[in-house]
């Protein structure tokens, strides 16, 4: 069976705890591992912060979206702003850039996105917006266990 | 300091700080002796039971008490 | 400061923990009691489970929106359905009625509802959907310790 959730909430960091919480308890329901479950909260993070620090530049105005869809042992996330966008994508991949080294940002983000999930897409259109969106298999250990 | 003593203080309206972090040591302890017992990583599900929570309960708790003890840490520093 | 978020999800029992978990994270951000919050967790179950069983009868292609608002100690909540609506509201509020006695429904889900909350508003109608506003001012209890 497909489940599916939908989530828009005001962009501020306190909600990123918030996102983390919703979108962990959405994908319990697949019975993940511990392990599985702290690496989607990572990237829920990581997503969600940028989409608030860089998407927004902080103006509490701004809503973010999530969507979390579960089939069978897949999990589906899509993180979505109407921010300011990004101009140059294959830059802002690279592992320790950032645009923002002021606020000690670590540059990480993305590399980070694409060490935990199997698929990682980046649409971002300058003065639009950006959508992520990230897709992880779970491992089904307990399956193989029994 | 004080804020975190009363924070924490016993008075009969308990805070979800207090008890969160109940369930959070809870799950911390649950989730090194299975991961003994097991040889693996639990699933979310094998912690829910054996404390009697929901799945969904259990994601709370531990992010509840990440972020209490981040307030704690900004406290101390 | 004004905090708000809006939850969409597929209408199927499993998602009643979800539901209950999702405003419970949001509304712990207001610090409230534990009892406050398991009162709010309570109404958050009985009206979603109302929309997915009276709203949908179980039919997972509809889909329950749920909003939540926090301003100052004052939590807003709206759960909301499209589906086949409350001919006579009246009726459907009065304690212990039910039209499914035949599943062991209580008939209590709108009596806890005003038990809990300081304003229950309802509104419905046939074949367009239902809509339950819930309002509740948190104690601020912590500050009268102080
Ligand atoms: N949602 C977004 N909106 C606009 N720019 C973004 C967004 N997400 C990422 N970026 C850009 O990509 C860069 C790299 O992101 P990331 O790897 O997460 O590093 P960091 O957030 O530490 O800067 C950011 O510095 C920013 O310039
Ligand atoms: N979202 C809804 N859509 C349609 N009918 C509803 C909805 N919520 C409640 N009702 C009607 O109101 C009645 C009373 O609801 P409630 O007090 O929760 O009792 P119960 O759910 O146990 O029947 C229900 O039996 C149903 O007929
Ligand atoms: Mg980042
Ligand atoms: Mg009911």
């Amino acid at each position: 069976m497909k489940n599916k959730m939908e989530l828009a909430f005001t962009a501020v960091s306190q909600n990123e705890s918030f996102a983390r919480v919703t979108v962990g308890a959405f994908v319990a329901q697949l019975d993940p591992t511990m392990d599985e479950l702290t690496e989607i909260k990572t990237v829920v993070s990581e997503a969600v912060t940028n989409a608030i620090i860089h998407g927004y530049n902080e103006d509490a105005n701004g809503k973010v979206y999530l969507e979390v869809e579960l089939e069978e042992d897949t999990v589906r996330l899509m993180i979505r702003d109407k921010g300011v966008g990004i101009h140059n994508l294959d830059e802002a991949r690279q592992p320790l850039y950032t645009s923002k080294p002021e606020l000690e940002r670590s540059g990480m983000g993305f590399t980070i996105m694409e060490n935990f999930m199997d698929e990682v897409a980046i649409h971002s259109e300058p003065m639009v917006g950006t959508t992520v969106t990230l897709v992880k298999t779970l491992s089904k250990q307990r399956a193989l266990a029994n | 300091i004080g804020e975190i003593q009363r924070f924490l203080r016993d008075d009969g309206t308990v805070k979800v700080s207090r008890s969160i972090k109940e369930s959070a040591n809870k799950i911390r302890k649950m989730k090194e002796e299975l991961s003994k017992t097991l040889g693996r990583t639990p699933t979310v599900n094998e912690i829910a039971e054996k404390l009697d929570l929901t799945p969904e309960e259990v994601v709370f708790a531990q992010e509840a008490s990440r972020q209490l003890t981040s307030i704690h840490e900004t406290v101390y520093e």
